[in-house]
C-alpha cells in the first residue's frame, strides 16, 4: 500500500475531487496548506510596513491506496491538477506500512481504495 | 449660534440623526457584501464601498447636488449650487432644516446608491475602473434620476409619488447592475464552481445594520418629525418583517430549510420594497406590501443564478424588482387619509397608478442605457477587469497588495534600504524547464 | 405633514431615535450570542434572534400590542388595537409623540425580549419549534407581563416601579430561560466537554452595540426629553461601568485574570440591572447598584456550569438575576427628588419596596410557568431539540443548509437540470459491511 | 417629567445620540485596534478599550469632569463638581441641555482618548498597568487639557479655538501615545519580523463605525441643534471624503495600490483633521483641510516604521499630527461668515493664528510629558510589560486567559471539584534532560 | 519506528486525546483536514446556488512512536474515536525512519514516545 | 529520497523558512497544527467553564528532498527552529518512494530539492 501526497492548487481542488471520483478513488483527506516553490513572490503593504510573501495557499490531498491503485491516483492527480504554470504543485508516493478502518478495526487492503474489491 | 427663524430644532435634529444612520449603511453594505464573496476577494468587495464614500461625496458636493436639486429643466437641474455654492444654513423653500443638512442628506443617498452596483460586478472588476464608474455614474445618472422624482423633474410634475428613493436609489441600483454585469460579464469560473459566501456572519451583521440605517433612510425622507415620517418609520419596522415570515415559508416550502443568507436577503428586500411607498401607505398595507414583495425577488434569485448571467450578488433581484414592486404598490394603495397626499387605485385613484407606471418604464431604461454606456465608455479607456491569472488569484492581492486575514508566515519584512537584499533572498527557485 | 397638535418635535425626534437603537439591539444580540456559540451552530444562534425580528413583528401588531396597552383588566389588556386599529399620529393620554410611534417603541422591546431567551436552548432546539415558540410566547407571555407594569394592569395600579422592563424583558426573559433550559434539557455533550465560545471579538462588539443600543432602551423609556429620560439615559452610562470595574476586581481576586468574556458579560449585566431603575436612582445610586448587581450574576454564573442546568448562555444570570435585584434596588433607593414619583425605604417610603417586591414574586412565577407550559405545549405537536447525530453535526448544516464560514471546497455546484448526474457523482463510497 | 424652562427639547434630543454615538467609538476603536494586531493578541487588545470604558466612566464621574469644567485656575478647575454634586437637570450657563447629559457627553470624550493611547503600547504592556495608566491620565491629563481649551481656562481665555478636541482628544492622545511607545518600548520582533494586522474586516468596520460615531462627536460640539453643529456635521462629511481622495492618490502614486488598511486609517485621518475646525470652516475649506492633513499623517505613517519607535498603531501619525493640522489650519482659514466667531489670517486675522500656534506647542508637551512621568511612575510599581516567553505567547492566554477564536479541541473540562485528577491528567511529558 | 496518522471526527478528538495520554503516549500533533469517504454528502444552499457538500470535517493525528509502542497507540486511537457509524475515519502507519528533537538535536528513539524508557 | 517533516514553533516559522533558503532547499509546504509535548498545560476560562487547554500550536513543515539533500535541511531546522525551551518540537524523516512535479510530470530527483543539479 502507498500513501500518496499531493499539494494542488486551491482552484484546482474541486477539479482534483472530480478526477479523482472518475478513477473510483473513494477515501482521501484534504487540507489547507501554505507553499512555497518556484512562484514569484508578492509584496503587500500594511500601512508603513512592507513584507515578501512567500507562501502561496495550497490544498495537499491524503490518499492512502493500494499498490494497484497507486498509478490510476497520481494520473488522476495529474489530470485534475495541471494548469502547465509554475506552482501546479508536487506529488509524493510514500510506502504505507498499515491501514486500520477506525469503524471495524479491519485492517489493511480492506481499509484503502479501492473499497470494496 | 442661534438657528435661523424657520429652522425646527426638533426636525433638525431627528434630521441630523437620519443622515449619520444613512451613512453608516454604506460600510455596512461593504460587510454586507464582502461575507458574500471568497476570502481572497473580502477586501476588494468592502472597498468598492469605501471608494463611494471617497469618490461620490466629492462629486456630489462638487456637481451632482446641484444637478439634482438646483432649478433646471424636466429632465436635469443646473448648476446653481455647483460646489455648494448658496448652500448655507437658511432652509430650502419649505423645508424646516438647514440646507447644509439637506444637502448632506441627500449625498449619503447618493453614496449608497453609487455602492450598490458593485455587487453586479464583485471578484472580477479592476478597482480603477470602478473608481471612474462611480465618478461618472454619480454625475451623469443618479443626480438626473433625482431630479425627475425630488427636484422638480418631469416625473414630479406628473405627480409620480416616490417617497424614499425607489426610483433614483432601488430600480437606478438594480437596473445598473443588470447593465454592469453585462458589460463586465461572468466570473471566470461561474456556473462552473461552487462560489460561496466565505463568512455569512458579516451578512447577516451587515443586514442588521443596514436594516438600522434604514430608519434613517426612510424615516429621514420626510425631512422632519412630521406625520409622513412616523409613518415612514414605522412601515420600515413592519414590511420588512412581513418579508421576513414569507420568505421564511417559501424556504421551508422549497427544501424545508430557513436559510440564514436568505434572511439577510429577506432583510433587505423588505427594505427596498417599502422605501419608495414608506410614508404613503397605512402600517396594515405596508405589511402586505412587503409579504408581496417577497415572492418575484425570492424567484429571480433562484432562477438567476441558472443563467450565464453573473449579476453576482443579486442587486437587480434585491432592489431593483424590489423597488419597482414598491413604486407600483403606490398606485394601488396609497391612501390620501395616512399620507395627506393621494390616493391609489383601490382608493380611487387610478391617475395614480398611471403615474407610477410611467417611473416604471423609465426610469429602468436610464439606468440601464446610461450604466451601460458608461462601462463601455470606460472600457474604452482601460481594462474594465483583471486577467484569469488574477482573478484566480483573488483580487486583495492584485488590486490592494493585501490580505483581509494575513497570519504573517512566509512574510519576510522589506525595509526600504534593504530593497537589494531582499530581493536576492527572494529569489525564486529557478525553474526547470 | 403637521403633527398633531400636542405632539412635541423634540420628543418625537429622540423616541425615532430610540427606537432605531433598540431595534439593532436584537442583531446585536444575535452577534453577541453567535459568538458565544461553537462555529458549527453561529448560524442558528443568529438566526434565532432573526426569527425574532420576523415573528414577534407581526404578532406584536397583530395583537401582542392590544394586549399589553389596551384597556383590560388587571391582569391583561384587550383587543381594542388589534391589528393596530386605532393606532394612528395622535398621541396617547398623556403623551407627546404619535401613537405609531409609540407603538414601534414597543415592539422592539418585545423582539428583543423573546430573542433573549433563546440563549437558553441554543446548539440543539429546533429551529421549527423555536419559531413556533416565539409566536406563542410573544402572544401570551410578554404583554401580559407589559399589562401589569405599564398597561394598567394590577402590579401599576398598586404602584410598582419599572422604567424599562426589569419585570416584562429582563426578569421575563431570565426565568424563562430558566423554564426553556429545563424543557429542552441539556445538550449532549454538556459537562462532558469542553464547549467554547468560537469568537470572543463577536462577543465584544456585540456587547458594545447592546450598550448603544441600550440608551436606547433606558434613555426613551421616559417617552421624550425630560428629566426622567436624561437620568435613565446618564445612568445607563455609569451604572454599567461600575458593573465591569467589580467584575474586574472580582475576576482579578478570583484567579488575576480579567477575562473578555467577562467583560462583555459585565456590560450586559450592568445594562440590566439599570434598567428597571434608570429613571429613577439618583447617578451615584445608580452606580451602586451596577456594583452591586455584578456581585450575584457573576457568582451563578460561575456555579451554573457546575450544575447538571444547561441554561447555556446564562440568560437568567445576567438578566433574571439582575433584572430583579434593579427592581427592589428601587424599593430601598428611588429618590423623589430625582425621580418626582416616589421614594424607596431609605428616603423614607417602605410601601414601594413591598410593591417592588410583589413584582419580584410574580414575574418570575408567570414567566417560568407560562414558558414551562408552552414549550411541554409544543413538545406535544413537534419534537423540540435535534436528534444527537444532528447536534454533532452542527445546527447550522441540519436546520439552515448552510455553513457560516464556508471556503467551497468539496462543494460541487448542483443545477436543477442536473439534479440527475449529481446524484451519480455523489454517490458514496459502498460502505463494507 | 418636566424639564427646567431653559431646556430645549430639540437640543436635548440632538445631544442624547450625540452623547451614544460617541459612546460607541470606544467599542469601534476596540475593534478597529484588535483588527490591527496578531491574532494571538486581539482581546487584549480590545479590552484595553473596554478598560477605558470602566476605569475612566468613574473616574471622570469621581473628579476628571469637575477638573476640567468647574471653575478653577488658568491651568485646572476645581472640585465643585467632584463626585457630581450640583450636576443636575438645570443647564450650564447658557447651555439648552441638562447639565447632567453635558457631564454625559463629556465623559465619552475623556473614555475615547484615554482608549485611544493604548494603540501606542498593545501586543506587550502589561493589562494591570495599563488599568492604572488609564486612572492616572483620566485624572492628571484629560482634565487639565479640557480645561485649557473649554473650562475656562488660560487657552480658552486667549481665544483658542477647539470646536471638538484637537487640544485634549487628538493631540493629547496622540503625544502621549508617543511617551507611551518610548516608556513601554518595542515589541521584541518588532523591525525583525513582519508583524500583520490579522483581520482587516474589523479595520474597515471598525472606521465605519468610527466616522459614524464622528458625527455625534463633531457634529454634537455645538451642544444642540444651531448652526455650528450643522456647520460641524457636514463638514464631518466632506472632510475625511476628501482625505480618502488623497490617499487613494499616494498610494496609487506609491506603488499602484490603494490599501484597504490605507482606505480606514485615511477616513480616521480625516475625522481627526477637522475635529478641532469642524464648526469654524466653511465646507470648502474643510474639504481642503481634509485633503492637507492626508499628506504628513501619510508619510509618517510610511516613515515610522522605519525607525525603532515601534508606537504601533501610529496614533501620533493618525492623532497627534492630524489634530494639530486641524488646530493650526482653523488660525488660517477660520471664517466668520460661517462660524460667526472668528476669522483666521486669510480672512484677516492673524492674531488666531498665533493662539492657534500657542495650543500646538503647549499641548504636546504637556501630553507628553504628563504621560512619560505616569509611566515611569507606574513602572517604579509593577513591571509596564510582559516577559519575551509571555509576549511570544500572547497577551489574550496570558493576561486574560482566553483566546480569541477557541475551538475547543484539547481543551479538558475542569471543574472545581476535580481539580486535583484534572492535575493529574494534565500531566505534562516528563521532560528528558 | 512508526509514523502513526489517524482521521478521526472532530467530535472524538478530545477523547482520542484522552486514550492517549491512558497509553502514555505522550507527542502528538493535531491539524484540521476535511475528508471525503463513506459519508453522504450534505446539500446546501446560498441563496439560488445549490451545492452538494462532499468533505466532512476530521482531525488528523500524527504521531511518531516506538516500534513497541504502535500496537498502544492504534488501540487507543481505536478506542478514542470508534462511535461504529460510517465516517469514524481510518488509521496509516508509515516507516519512520529518523526522529530527531530539536530542542537537544538528540535522535531515534529517545525523541519518540515513550520519552522516558 | 526523503520526506522531511519538522513541527517547529510558529514564531520560529520564518527563521526556518530563512535557514531552508540559506540551505538552497526551496520547496516547502507548511501547514498549522496543534501539538501536545513536554509544554505545561495553560488554563483558561469562558464565565463559569475553567479548561486546561492541552495543546500548543504549531508549525508543521513538510519537504521532500533527494538523499544528499536530507542532512542540511535537518540542520537547517535544527538552526532556525530551536531556542532551547520545551516545545521547539520534532523532526521526523519518512521514506519517499516516488516524487513527481505536477505542471510537466516529471518524476523522482528532477521534482526534488535541489531543483536544478
Ligand atoms: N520539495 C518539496 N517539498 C514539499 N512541498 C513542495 C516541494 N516542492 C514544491 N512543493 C509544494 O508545491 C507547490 C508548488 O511548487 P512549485 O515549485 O511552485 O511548482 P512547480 O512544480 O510548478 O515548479 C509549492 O508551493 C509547495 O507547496
Ligand atoms: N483511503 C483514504 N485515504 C485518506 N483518507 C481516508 C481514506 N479513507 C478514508 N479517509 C478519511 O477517513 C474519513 C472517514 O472515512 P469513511 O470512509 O467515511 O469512514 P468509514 O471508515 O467509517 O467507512 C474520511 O472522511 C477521510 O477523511
Ligand atoms: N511523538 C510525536 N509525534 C508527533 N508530534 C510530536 C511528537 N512529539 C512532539 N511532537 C510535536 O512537537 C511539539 C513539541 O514537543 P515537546 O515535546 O513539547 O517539545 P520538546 O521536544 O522540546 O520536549 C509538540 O507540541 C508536538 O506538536
Amino acid at each position: 500500500m502507498k500513501l500518496v501526497i499531493a499539494i494542488v492548487r486551491p482552484e484546482r481542488a474541486n477539479d482534483v475531487l472530480a478526477a479523482l471520483h472518475h478513477a473510483d478513488v473513494r477515501g482521501v483527506s484534504i487540507s489547507r496548506v501554505q507553499g512555497h516553490g518556484g512562484e514569484l513572490e508578492r509584496v503587500e503593504t500594511y500601512r508603513g510596513t512592507t513584507v515578501a510573501m512567500s507562501l502561496n495557499d495550497k490544498v495537499r490531498f491524503e490518499i492512502a491506496v493500494s499498490d494497484d491503485f497507486c498509478d490510476p491516483t497520481i494520473d488522476a492527480l495529474l489530470e485534475g491538477a495541471r494548469t502547465g504554470e509554475v506552482g501546479d504543485g508536487k506529488i509524493f508516493v510514500v510506502p504505507l506500512e498499515r491501514a486500520i478502518r477506525i469503524r471495524t478495526g479491519e485492517a489493511d487492503e480492506a481499509a484503502v481504495t479501492p473499497v470494496a474489491g | 449660534m442661534l438657528a435661523a427663524a424657520q429652522v425646527n430644532a426638533g426636525d433638525t435634529a431627528w434630521m441630523l440623526v437620519a443622515t449619520a444612520l444613512v451613512l453608516l449603511m454604506t460600510p455596512a453594505l461593504g460587510l454586507f457584501y464582502a461575507g458574500f464573496v471568497r476570502s481572497k476577494n473580502t477586501l476588494n468587495t468592502f472597498m468598492m464601498s469605501v471608494a463611494a464614500l471617497a469618490v461620490v461625496t466629492v462629486s456630489f458636493a462638487a456637481v451632482g447636488y446641484s444637478l439634482a436639486f438646483s432649478d433646471g429643466n424636466g429632465f436635469i437641474g443646473g448648476l446653481d449650487h455647483a460646489f455648494l455654492r448658496d448652500v448655507g444654513f437658511t432652509p430650502r423653500e419649505g423645508m424646516t432644516i438647514p440646507h447644509l443638512l439637506f444637502f448632506a442628506y441627500q449625498a449619503t443617498f447618493c453614496i449608497i446608491t453609487a455602492a450598490l452596483i458593485s455587487g453586479a460586478v464583485v471578484e472580477r472588476m479592476r478597482f480603477p475602473a470602478f473608481l471612474l464608474f462611480l465618478l461618472v455614474w454619480s454625475v451623469a445618472v443618479y443626480p438626473v434620476l433625482a431630479h425627475w422624482v425630488w427636484g422638480g423633474g418631469w416625473l414630479q410634475e406628473r405627480g409620480t409619488l416616490d417617497f424614499a428613493g425607489g426610483v433614483p436609489v432601488e430600480m437606478a441600483s438594480g437596473f445598473s447592475a443588470l447593465a454592469a454585469a453585462l458589460v463586465v460579464r461572468a466570473r471566470k469560473d461561474y456556473g462552473r464552481q461552487a462560489l460561496l459566501p466565505h463568512n455569512a456572519v458579516f451578512i447577516l451583521l451587515g443586514a442588521g445594520l443596514l436594516w438600522f440605517g434604514w430608519f434613517g433612510f426612510n424615516g429621514g425622507s420626510g425631512f422632519g418629525v412630521g406625520n409622513a415620517s412616523i409613518l415612514a418609520f414605522t412601515n420600515t419596522l413592519l414590511a420588512p418583517a412581513a418579508t421576513l415570515v414569507v420568505w421564511f415559508t417559501l424556504d421551508q416550502l422549497r427544501d424545508r430549510k430557513v436559510t440564514a443568507v436568505g434572511a439577510a436577503t429577506a432583510i433587505v428586500v423588505g427594505c427596498v420594497a417599502i422605501t419608495p411607498a414608506a410614508g404613503f401607505l397605512s402600517p396594515g398595507f405596508a405589511m402586505l406590501l412587503g409579504a408581496v414583495a417577497a415572492v418575484p425577488s425570492y424567484f429571480i434569485i433562484l432562477w438567476r443564478p441558472r443563467t450565464r448571467l453573473d449579476e453576482t450578488l443579486d442587486v437587480l433581484a434585491a432592489h431593483g424588482t424590489a423597488g419597482l414592486v414598491g413604486i407600483l404598490f403606490i398606485g394601488f394603495f396609497a391612501q390620501a387619509s395616512w399620507n395627506g397626499v393621494s390616493d391609489g387605485l383601490v382608493f380611487g385613484n387610478a391617475g395614480q397608478l398611471a403615474d407610477q407606471a410611467l417611473a416604471v418604464l423609465a426610469t429602468p431604461a436610464y439606468a440601464f442605457f446610461g450604466t451601460f454606456a458608461i462601462l463601455k465608455g470606460i472600457g474604452l479607456l482601460m481594462p474594465l477587469r483583471t486577467s484569469e491569472h488574477e482573478e484566480s488569484l483573488g483580487l486583495d492581492v492584485v488590486e490592494h497588495g493585501e490580505e483581509a486575514y494575513a497570519t504573517g508566515e512566509g512574510a519576510i519584512l522589506l525595509t526600504q534600504e534593504d530593497g537589494a537584499r531582499a530581493a536576492e533572498v527572494l529569489q525564486p527557485v529557478p525553474v526547470v524547464p
